[in-house]
């Protein structure tokens, strides 16, 4: 595979990205039109394709209002939620006590389910964009935390040594060996993040707020629209999608190395 | 000899302490919170409060624990099973991993909850729906994770096998698998948790039993208690899980 | 590429000693065991393309001991890994195996390779490291180790058994990686600068053993290094390559007489024979470091 | 104008007409109140909300739930309750063969843990059907298992799921209402914090007295008021908000709300229901219903204002 | 430890050259630049303890040029990661700069120190993996990378400068760490075989280099080699370690005068220097596959 073989255009470098997944999402649009129409499975079971596009159509200017909300609190929660992930896999990352002390309270963060505490988030944080990307925020931030302590702590102690010949303190360490080795495992949480954020922000929406994409979830859900439910389902997987890809472009992009 | 009983108590001052610390000094600003600013028990209860919730009502929590754990067991362990398998499929057949990728991504992006009605009308009120929402969400979290582990050898140490004859397979078990683990139990610990938590909120849209079920007729019916004793009895219930991981992980991955 | 024509056309011109084309002229009838023909690798697009192997026609018969030595960045290496299957040479040339042409990879598993850099698992100890090879064929784990700890006397290894990569030394880790590489017995063997890291009574003492399994059990040998005294010691034949792009600038065969005693080195045949091959290295490397655009062109 | 916000039960949608139509009409700005309607959600606690202070004003569960927060010592003070009767009904298909509530017996019954399944077990009990006669099981968002025939009873808000239901094609459901076997359970109670009724009882008295003008102008032109519902949330369906309007007006417009004007309370009514909750063990001790339940403000309300 | 004992004692007794107690003598007053003083190193707990470094006393004068040698494995990278403050040494010894004792880690920073294996940082290419000292000493960006891209003729690597390090062959990578250790200037400099994976000519201007900068700035080179010649020819001094527990063994100051040229390879006096040095090696290497048993003990 010389690399003079899979050149071309980037019109030609987009396509042959492109090609597979489109491929397969066409392929699964077929299946659901096809699959739902001939067996005639009820609407209020599974909708055909069609059937959710018209529907999707009906309210495009609301979802169209709802994705956009839900994408900037998926995305200032994302933003937050890594930058203190980062920061707190770093703190653990050098102070073993601290580490000992409150990785556990996070993991017992976690346990919680937000959703139990609808009335406390807004008693806290208001009814403002704030509770749900605070929520997005929390959602987000563990498995950053995990992956970036992981991720430092799995630095060549050779590599370290190296550094300290130099008289390199540990910010500089952290700078220039640390973290760069550390990032793959990083974007790896990032990734999921950005998943997770999302799904943060959306249920973020479910504490009294009237635009989101999380609104019209528990709107469709409740008055068992399947439809709707469906074409709800398909803008969250269009917008997870999309934030997903931008998040591993970036991934490409900035951390192309592999480890040795 | 000499070193065991140092061990345990290095073990004790070293690992539980600090938590014990924490969790104390944690409770402590709770408690003193709510003494000082008067914080009412329907908006923060006391963690007294919660504790005696929690006992008195623990055959209950007990029971409903049980049922969620079993939900999240079994989709955890189903869920690691399939982001595994998923994870070698897409590292044997590249293609599978470009064409299907984006697809498990828009799968993944839309919340577990938006799914379970469907999965309630699909797969029923007992624990089959719960189980395929834990699996859904534990299995993406495994996937990606150990798909970036198993791509991790570098080119040199892959050629490396196959000059001794190996095939994908055994490049796969004896390289890629073993460079994956640190990342695998990285997924197995961040999962573990969704796992629990997956399970409770699925439980909360509809179910026969389970914390998340116990949590939801108690906010309907606004024992804010009975809420806190849940959400207790779950935390501590995860916080097990982790650990017995974090363990798992010493034993598993200890070259690093 | 342009400026690569050059140096290939230097190679038939400058080589004043006996030339691959002849030497098959001692086997007779029987097609060589390995002939590259006119094999390339280039790296890179555009401006920064790396030609690392251009033009190499060579010829290795059964049994041979062919040293490789040439200037470090030649692209030695990467003519290993083309024989060894790993890398699939440009368009423009072929391998073949008795005199059959091979496909990309197929010689995979067919020979015992040992890369430069050691490649050993972390997670495997130095048993474990060693019987790699053995696992990949299907030998049974406990046969397999029993075979590598009986070895690991001869490697000077012993007691070190359970030891992990990370509390070996530089030349430790040489030696696991060479054990790993006798231990999977093939009738062609590839190294690439295996004793580079070992003190001089260790590398006599790795020689031998290699010398050994070579005369006992016919093997053939591809083997490089950058110790000129070793390749003139060890070989059938050195073969020298030129600077990047790497060809082949020359082939001696080397005429001394086996077994080959340490004292060797200092006889005046030798010392003729190492002359003349240090004379054509030095000329080569000195190109990396003069027309050095010539490298990345 | 003073800042207030009142928080639903749930999103928007025609149960909360009133207040919309309200707003939309500039009856609160009328009162000197700059009203925010924040919807509910699901797991979220329009009690907790309102005694927390966070929103000034609720519109919260019911009278089960009400006296329930009271009980657990919420110091929340109802100056409204919505629904007259029973909002919601246990339905069965014609071919269940279920035509009393002995019928029950041995039969599946789905309802929600909310508080229901007490209604349910003291409406069978006037019939004689005890807890162990019927398997009770509880009922999730979705009206499938009881479509598809895995449980033979199910519940249904009358402004809600019945709707749902007969969009479905099941419009011939046998109803077990609760009121005609003397069980009334009124839900929709319109709360505030005792502090906020000792310090700004105009504020109070100004809130109510524009709720009861926006139900009753709701009611009387319900085209306009679905108009302004489908404004705050565009996502609906209008056929929907149609009929639920249509049910919410037989809950409102019933016994004293049909006699006295919308929004009354009954002490008569609240009496039973207590003393049944009591009697259920879901409250531990009696709750003081002249503090739990405060008709002052409504009583000020002039009858034009709240009568249809 | 128990046959730790027999080795060390035989350091002063099997010593028949200059011991390094007599080499200060030159010096006359002044205290030498570095003195190790009984220092030792054990790795592991237990059985399977490995005593890497044991008793090491070694002076160390100002401008010197020190060659180290020894059988692999016997604690040379040891003993210059505890030099170069990388690894504490073990409480029985000290380190003595200047006469004055240091505090483990008190040397980073203040040697140029090249490890055994080239540790390239993936993600950064052949330019600003050379710079990686000069950066951490807070040298600008643009100062650091010209200085580096001046130096790359010298080292074979234009045209590279922009190239990644899995993309260079294995003495590339090596002359890469090589430049990194050159940049970063500092009056004692540790070198781990810098020049095991380099051809005959590349390794001899690499050489020339490296004297050249020992002469003009007086630096203090510490320098570990498996080529006895090359221990020879570079250095004032040839340091030889013992088989594990590495101790010292000998040292031998090489009264050769300078500059050398390379054919003083053939001079008597250096042959028979040769001869002593590797006839004490040998000794030393040969342990390691005898009594084996002692190597981990
Ligand atoms: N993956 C790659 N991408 C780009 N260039 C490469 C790659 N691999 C090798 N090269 C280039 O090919 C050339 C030859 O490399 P090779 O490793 O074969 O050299 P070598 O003869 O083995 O040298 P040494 O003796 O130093 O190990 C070098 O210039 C190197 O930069
Ligand atoms: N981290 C460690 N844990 C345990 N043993 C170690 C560790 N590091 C080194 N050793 C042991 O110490 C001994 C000396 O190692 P060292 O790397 O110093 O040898 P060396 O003289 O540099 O050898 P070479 O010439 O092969 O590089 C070896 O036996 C090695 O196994
Ligand atoms: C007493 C009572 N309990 C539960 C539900 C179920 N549920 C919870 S929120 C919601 C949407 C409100 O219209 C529904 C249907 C209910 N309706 N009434
Ligand atoms: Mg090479
Ligand atoms: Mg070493």
């Amino acid at each position: 595979m010389s690399a003079a073989r899979a050149s071309g255009g980037p019109a030609a470098r987009v396509w042959q990205a492109v090609r597979l997944p489109l491929l397969t999402i066409i392929t699964l649009a077929i299946l659901w039109e096809g699959i739902t129409r001939i067996f005639e499975v009820p609407a209020s079971f599974f909708p055909p394709l069609s059937v959710v596009l018209a529907d999707a159509a009906s309210v495009w200017s609301y979802l169209l209002r709802s994705t956009g909300r839900t994408f900037l609190e998926t995305v200032l929660g994302f933003l937050t939620g890594s930058a203190f992930g980062i920061f707190c896999g770093v703190v653990f990352a050098y102070s073993r006590n601290l580490e000992r002390a409150l990785f556990p309270l996070f993991v017992v963060s976690q346990t919680i389910p937000v959703i139990a505490f609808g009335a406390l988030v807004i008693i806290w944080f208001g009814n403002t964009i704030l509770s749900k990307v605070i929520i997005a925020f929390y959602v987000t931030f563990f498995p950053v935390t995990v992956n970036t302590h992981r991720g430092l702590l799995g630095c060549d102690p050779q590599k370290v040594a190296l550094m300290k010949s130099f008289g390199a303190g540990e910010w500089t360490i952290f700078r220039k060996l640390r973290f760069p080795t550390a990032l793959p495992v990083i974007a790896v949480a990032l990734r999921l993040g950005i998943s997770l954020s999302l799904i943060g922000a959306i249920v973020g929406e479910w504490f009294g707020d009237t635009v989101g994409l999380g609104v019209m979830l528990i709107q469709a859900m409740y008055t068992e629209a399947v439809p709707r439910l469906w074409a709800i389902i398909l803008a969250c997987g269009l917008l997870g999608s999309a934030l997903y890809t931008v998040v591993s472009l970036f991934e490409r992009k900035f951390i192309w190395w592999r480890q040795d | 000899m000499v070193a065991a009983g140092l061990n345990i108590g290095a073990v004790l001052r070293e690992r539980v302490l600090p938590v014990v610390l924490g969790l104390a000094v944690i409770g402590g600003i709770w408690e003193a919170a709510i003494w000082a600013f008067d914080v009412k028990p329907y908006v923060l209860p006391s963690l007294t409060a919660i504790f005696g919730a929690t006992i008195d009502d623990l055959p209950m929590m007990l029971t409903a624990l049980q049922a969620t754990l079993y939900e999240a067991g079994l989709g955890y362990a189903l869920g690691t099973a399939i982001g595994v398998a998923l994870a070698m499929l897409m590292v044997f057949l590249p293609a599978v991993e470009r064409g299907l990728m984006p697809v498990v991504v828009a799968i993944n992006s839309v919340p577990v909850v938006a799914y379970t009605p469907l999965a309630l009308i699909w797969l029923g009120i007992g624990p089959a729906s719960k189980i395929a929402m834990v699996t859904l969400a534990v299995g993406f979290v495994i996937l990606v994770n150990t798909l970036h582990g198993l791509k991790r050898p570098e080119e040199a140490a892959i050629n490396l096998m196959r000059s001794f004859g190996a095939g994908p397979i055994t490049i796969m078990a004896k390289l890629r698998v073993p460079a994956a683990l640190p990342s695998v139990v990285n997924g197995l610990r961040v999962a573990v948790v969704r796992a629990v938590l997956i399970a409770i909120v699925s439980e909360m849209l509809g179910a026969y039993a389970g914390i998340g079920w116990v949590i939801f007729q108690a906010t309907q019916q606004v024992d804010f208690l009975l809420v806190w004793a849940g959400v207790l009895t779950a935390s501590v219930a995860s916080m097990i899980l982790y650990l017995l991981l974090v363990w798992v992980d010493r034993k598993l991955v200890w070259w690093q | 590429m342009p400026p690569s024509s050059t140096s290939t056309a230097m190679a038939p011109s400058s080589s004043s000693v006996s030339s691959a084309a002849t030497a098959p002229a001692v086997a007779g009838e029987k097609p060589p065991l390995l002939e590259l023909v006119n094999l390339w690798k280039r790296f890179g697009d555009g401006p920064a393309q790396v030609t690392a192997v251009s033009n190499v026609n060579l010829k290795i018969r059964e049994g041979e001991f062919v040293c490789l030595v040439g200037p470090s960045g030649c692209g030695k290496s990467t003519l290993f890994n083309m024989v060894g299957g790993l890398l699939p040479a440009d368009d423009d040339g072929s391998i073949l195996m008795h005199g059959r042409p091979m496909a990309d990879g197929a010689l995979l598993g067919k020979v015992s390779f040992m890369p430069q850099r050691d490649l050993l698992f972390a997670w495997r100890n130095v048993v474990d490291n060693a019987i790699l090879g053995l696992e990949v064929e299907g030998t049974p784990k406990a046969a397999a180790r029993a075979r590598a700890l009986e070895m690991l006397p001869d490697f000077g290894l012993k007691g070190f058994e359970k030891h992990y990569p990370h509390q070996l030394s530089g030349g430790m880790r040489q030696r696991v990686a060479l054990m790993r590489t006798f231990l999977f017995e093939r009738d062609m063997i590839l190294l690439d600068e295996p004793f580079g890291a070992l003190d001089a009574l260790t590398r006599a003492m790795m020689q031998r053993w290699l010398l050994d399994i070579w005369a006992r059990y016919r093997r053939t040998v591809l083997f490089i290094t950058h110790d000129i005294d070793e390749a003139i010691f060890l070989g059938d034949r050195v073969v020298v390559m030129t600077s990047r792009p790497g060809t082949i600038k020359c082939d001696e065969v080397i005429e001394l007489p086996r077994p080959r005693d340490a004292g060797i080195v200092t006889s005046p045949e030798f010392i003729e024979i190492k002359r003349r091959l240090l004379g054509a290295i030095e000329e080569e490397a000195r190109k990396s470091f003069v027309s050095t655009t010539g490298g990345a062109g | 104008a003073e800042k207030a916000s009142l928080r639903l039960k749930w999103l928007p949608q025609a149960q909360f007409a009133g207040f919309y139509v309200a707003k939309a009409k500039g009856f609160y700005e009328a009162e000197g109140i700059d009203l925010t309607i924040n919807p509910g959600g699901p797991n979220l606690n329009a009690e907790a909300l309102v005694a927390s202070g966070a929103d000034t004003f609720g519109l919260t569960g019911g009278v089960e739930s009400h006296l329930a927060a009271v009980d657990k010592g919420m110091p929340l003070v109802a100056i409204g309750v919505s629904h007259q009767k029973t909002p919601y009904a246990f339905v069965t298909k014609p071919d269940s063969g279920i035509k009393t509530l002995a019928d029950f017996k041995g039969k599946k019954v789905s309802t929600w843990y909310t508080g229901a399944q007490y209604t349910l077990k003291a409406m069978l009990a006037t019939g004689g059907v005890g807890e162990g006669d019927f398997t009770l099981m509880p009922q999730s968002v979705s009206l499938n298992p009881f479509i598809d025939g895995e449980v033979d009873v199910a519940t249904a808000t009358l402004y809600n799921e019945l709707n749902t239901l007969k969009s479905r094609g099941l419009t011939d459901l046998v109803l077990f209402q609760p009121d005609d076997f003397g069980i009334t359970v009124q839900r929709d109670t319109l709360v505030t914090t005792t502090d906020t009724v000792k310090d700004k009882p105009e504020l109070v008295q100004g809130f109510l007295t524009a709720t009861l003008k926006g139900w009753k102008y709701a009611l009387e032109h319900k085209a306009e008021a679905i108009d302004i519902m489908m404004k705050a949330d565009p996502g609906m369906d209008r056929k929907h908000q149609e009929a639920m309007i249509e049910a919410i007006q037989d809950v409102m417009v019933y016994g004293k709300g049909a006699s006295d004007g919308l929004l009354a309370i009954d002490f008569d009514s609240l009496q039973k229901q207590h003393d049944i909750l009591l009697a259920n063990g879901v409250m531990k001790a009696p709750v003081d219903l002249k503090a739990a339940f405060d008709p002052s403000f409504w009583d000020k309300v002039p009858a034009e204002d709240k009568k249809l």
